[in-house]
């Protein structure tokens, strides 16, 4: 492999050695794709959600795929942060790798324990608070939902530790560049979105829901388009980095967030779709940079150039 | 440790339809025929569609057999519900299959040891027992197969079985073949006529087919095993969309299943 | 055929011999689908969106297609109300099903005036207010994005005409059922839902918007399960009608929506995939009433039971 | 008037490729193939696909040749350039496509009346053009073909053209076939030629060859009509989005085109 291309970013005071992460929720512990591929490749992934006590979830009927889709409703099943740092972190020692704590709290409370017991870890990188789940009752969009209490969660976690804070925006609002200025002037590091849309699907001969919890969160390629524009218009109105989410199946797909004015992006479903989508996704980058006499792709971040009145193109 | 699987292009080498919108297909998988152990699964689609295939999530499919003495080929025995199975229908030779497996955990065969095992089949259930019933044959174990359908034509995927020189009852609801009744009439004739502590059962097919020969046998106390279907985003135990009710707690079908023991296991609550 | 099955649905003052209409801006004037089918066999039709004076629409780059869906910036090209009187509504006549002007307005007195021309003709049978148009600067989400203006241009409109007024609502909001209380305060007969998802793709070798707008709405099949949680949850807070829209490509489709509370449905995109949509839809539906032994398809609005506490199915 | 539009699954009956992932689809569809005029094209997909087609829309494509003296069969010649024509690629005899068609205007011949008709191609702008050239040669209007590639390899879908007997200059800008150079510069031999009132352009191909020849023909007060290729939701006029800018008006390609004239269409403006 020839490495003449710099796909290194670098931001809320982290280096990645390319842009390239995954979801938390799509991509376990980290361990479980170890035996698809060296995980080293990464710019780093987020775990799953962890919450202060071990959740067990949403009953059966969790997921359902839907037209270039899929909804979930997991509710946070995860094993618990005491759990997470006494089986899953120490496996990951020896890939080199950003870890992403995707944190969880019913209370403001809650994500200063769960930063707490995390801090010591050396293995963990950064923390991306989750206000935006909307599959559980409490604590979920409850804080995404409300700028007020969005500034609050963040300025609190902000202030319990000095690790790189990011905060995961919930695209179900009117106007989500409100709540990226909230993050903002919490003081956090990097904003992260979307998280997934709600939507729900019907099983028309019993004429009920299939998720058990009713409505879950659509992610997956459907969903793209409207990611990319978020995470456009994000980066239009703050000045902490984004990192975009949403439908990443290809370079392609990643190149759209990052000229959106993403320094990063996460890859999502897609690690069901083909395990090895992270790093295809580098390759892809790396390709297309090659392809394009891009010699850094942090030069993309950000470029895209909106269409000047009276300018059009043919496509 | 984790378990060895795999994420291969299997090349299509034949799809053999038979009735009822079922079909077999035959691919290479060396990597997955060699390490396969019964009731395990994997997670296929169409290969060669691109970045977002449609439909966008692979479908879990048993492997049916390793049809081939140097276990370079595997076979999948599938019915056509969905666009997913439609569209592994369609799949020729010089086609390719994307395959990441073998998944799950598979059946516990040391449970029944000098024993009776029964295994009762309906449906694509079939997929998952010839492996099973090869296993244990070649163990020398004693083992009958159950295999009940609507009519005969549901009955795909036999001939295997009938290689392996076991005792098959076959039922049919029409009588078009084998005994006429329910699969479960049949296996409550077994139930009749051996002591339980004899007997060992396996049971994979139809959730309501499964929840019957649970409640047959877990009152008598014999050991059963059901391999449930449920729906799957990843195979691999990271999407956690797959759980099932068990007592005490909720479990992956992919990763601890999907065989769960009946005694254990929690069947859907639905007023 | 054989019409043992009664189809028919009796919304907001009118009879519908079934309830599939075809969605404003996917089925152009309605003329242009006769060389495909009876358009008598729809319910109905929504017309393309009707303005004052005629629109020339946005520059080109106007469509994009993406993952299950497609992006549009049309920018309303229309022929304008009275063009649409002298030279779109004569060659209707024949046809017995009925016709839905979706009209627009850059002010409250644009859609009165729109709506006063329309009134002495005898073929249009409801109007479908357009507040929700993500791709003009003026007169679109303007006022689909505030509950006040909402309520001023339905109870304008309604104080105006006494044929039945519908409100298609934006989905691009936190709380879409705010909206749907202000039509059904202003005295709007039904709502329907959705218009479609503010989005946009990027052209990753130019860096540059695809469509010439910057951003486009999302329609199609990769909306769908976002749509019809919508629809229910709107269903559940207003006692005024519902029309369900958004990725319907087949009678499993429309049935969702259906039995989520929507007294009828709107197919949109799926008439450029396929021009026979609305027809197959029709009778999937009559196949689905009569495999399931329903003699009404009325009987299944809003038959939806959701899941009681302790409750799960497996799929 | 709303012109004879039909929606059909039309059998594939073959399928050949060529250099530089183009192929010819040959299928039977006798409505389209009687009733089409030159510059015509079609909406097509791959039939058999459920409800949801991937992609979702369907792809316009000229109508190549109709090679059959019955017209029951036309001939789509096809470039993969992305999913859409890539899954185009993958039918073979026994598939069946998914067309809506014959759409748009065609080209205007009566401009061309006794003067000499030079089509301008590049790229699969081919497609377009055989109908156009077999018409103007039964009427025996005087007709040449200029064809332009980067190498010979680029030249697809001369075969038909050849059988008209009509003069056909090729280039490459390789040399490995006809002249070396660009397909405008044998134009601007032509236009050196013969006197701009004794003559009649067609161009079809990409937009910068189109525009380069409306720029050389337009000022000449040479009439030239161009056919431009650009994305299409529906193909009949209903979803407005495949608006191209005229003087005076946006136009709609797929109904007031895909023929344009030169002089009145107006190219991207882009910084
Ligand atoms: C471990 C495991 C092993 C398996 N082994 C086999 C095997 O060996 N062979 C085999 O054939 N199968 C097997 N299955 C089952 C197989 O995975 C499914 O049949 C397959 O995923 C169906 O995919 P599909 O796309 O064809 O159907 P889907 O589209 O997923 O639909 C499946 C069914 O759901 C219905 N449905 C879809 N949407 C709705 C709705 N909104 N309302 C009501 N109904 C709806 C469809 O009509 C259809 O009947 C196995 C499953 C598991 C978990
Ligand atoms: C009237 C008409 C007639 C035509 N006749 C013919 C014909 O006879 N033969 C023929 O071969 N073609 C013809 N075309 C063109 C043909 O319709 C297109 O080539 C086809 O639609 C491409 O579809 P696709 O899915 O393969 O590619 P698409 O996926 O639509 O992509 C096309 C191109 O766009 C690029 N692209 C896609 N997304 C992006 C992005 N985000 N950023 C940058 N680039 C991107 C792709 O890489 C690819 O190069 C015709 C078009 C028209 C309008
Ligand atoms: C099965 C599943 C589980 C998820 N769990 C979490 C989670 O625990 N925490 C979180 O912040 N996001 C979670 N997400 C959201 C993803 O991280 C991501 O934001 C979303 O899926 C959009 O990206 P995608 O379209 O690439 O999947 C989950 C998504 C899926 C599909
Ligand atoms: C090309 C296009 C043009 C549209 N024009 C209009 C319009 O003029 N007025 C309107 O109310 N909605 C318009 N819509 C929205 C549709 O009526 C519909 O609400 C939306 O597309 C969602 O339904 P679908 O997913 O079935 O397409 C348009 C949609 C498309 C795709
Ligand atoms: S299918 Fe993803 S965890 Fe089991
Ligand atoms: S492609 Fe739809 S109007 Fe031309």
């Amino acid at each position: 492999m020839d490495h003449d291309i710099d796909l290194s970013v670098e931001f809320g005071g982290l280096r990645f050695k390319n842009p390239v992460l995954t979801a938390s929720g799509t991509f376990g512990y980290g361990i479980e794709f170890t035996r698809f591929f060296d995980i080293s490749e990464l710019g780093g992934f987020c775990t799953k959600g962890l919450s202060l006590e071990p959740m067990a979830g949403n009953a059966p009927g969790r997921i359902f795929e839907t037209p270039a889709g899929m909804l979930n409703a997991i509710g946070l099943e995860n094993v618990g942060v005491d759990a997470f740092i006494r089986d899953k972190l120490p496996p990951l020692e020896p890939y080199d790798c950003h870890v992403v704590a995707n944190i969880l709290g019913k209370s403001t409370e809650e994500f200063i324990r769960i930063v707490e017991k995390l801090d010591p870890q050396p293995k963990v990188s950064a923390y991306e608070l989750n206000i935006s789940c909307p599959n559980i009752k409490q604590g979920g969009m409850q804080f995404g939902h409300d700028p007020k209490l969005t500034f609050q969660v963040v300025d609190a976690v902000r202030g319990a530790t000095s690790r790189p804070v990011w905060v995961k925006l919930s695209p179900n609002v009117t106007d989500i560049t409100v709540f990226a200025r909230a993050c903002e002037e919490a003081g956090a590091d990097a904003v992260t979105l979307v998280n997934t849309f709600v939507g729900m699907a019907i099983d028309v001969y019993r004429r009920r829901p299939m998720l058990s919890n009713g409505t879950g969160g659509l992610s997956g390629p459907a969903i793209r388009p409207l990611a990319v524009r978020l995470v456009y218009q994000v980066a239009q109105a703050v000045s902490i980095p984004v990192v975009g989410i949403g439908g990443i199946s290809c370079a392609r797909d990643a190149l759209e967030f990052l000229i959106a004015g993403a320094s990063a992006v996460q890859v999502g479903t897609a690690n069901f779709v083909d395990p090895l989508t992270g790093p295809k996704v580098v390759e892809g980058l790396r390709d297309h940079c090659r392809e394009q006499g891009i010699p850094a792709v942090r030069e993309l971040i950000g470029s895209l150039k909106p269409i000047a009145e009276g300018e059009f193109v043919y496509y | 440790m984790l378990s060895l699987v795999v994420r291969l292009q299997a090349p299509v080498l034949e799809n053999r339809p038979s009735p009822r919108h079922v079909f077999v297909l035959t691919v290479q998988a060396p990597q997955i025929a060699q390490s396969v152990r019964p009731g395990q699964f994997v997670m296929a689609a169409v290969a060669g569609q691109g970045d977002i295939p449609s439909p966008l999530l692979k479908r879990a499919l048993a492997v049916f057999t390793v049809p081939d003495r140097e276990a370079t080929r595997i076979t999948l025995l599938i019915k056509i519900l969905g666009e997913g199975t439609r569209r592994l229908s369609t799949l020729r030779p010089g086609d390719a299959l994307d395959l990441v497996g073998p998944l799950g955990e598979g059946f516990d065969l040391d449970r029944g040891r000098s024993r009776i095992n029964l295994i009762v089949v309906g449906g694509t259930g079939v997929a998952s027992a010839y492996l099973l019933a090869r296993e244990l044959a070649r163990a020398g174990e004693e083992v009958r197969l159950l295999y009940g359908g609507r009519s005969a034509d549901d009955l795909a995927g036999l001939a295997p079985f009938e290689q392996l020189e076991i005792p098959i009852i076959t039922t049919t609801e029409d009588g078009t073949a084998g005994r006429a009744g329910l699969v479960t009439d049949a296996l409550r004739e077994c139930l009749e006529q051996y002591p339980a502590r004899h007997l060992n059962l396996y049971t994979c097919g139809p959730n309501r087919m499964m929840q019957v020969v649970s409640e047959m046998a877990v009152p008598l106390g014999i050991p059963c095993q059901i391999s449930v279907e449920i729906k799957m985003a990843c195979g691999f135990g990271v999407c956690l969309g797959c759980t099932v009710k068990t007592t005490g707690s909720y479990r992956l079908a992919c990763t601890h299943g999907p065989v769960f023991d009946a005694s254990e296991f929690i069947w859907e609550q639905s007023g």
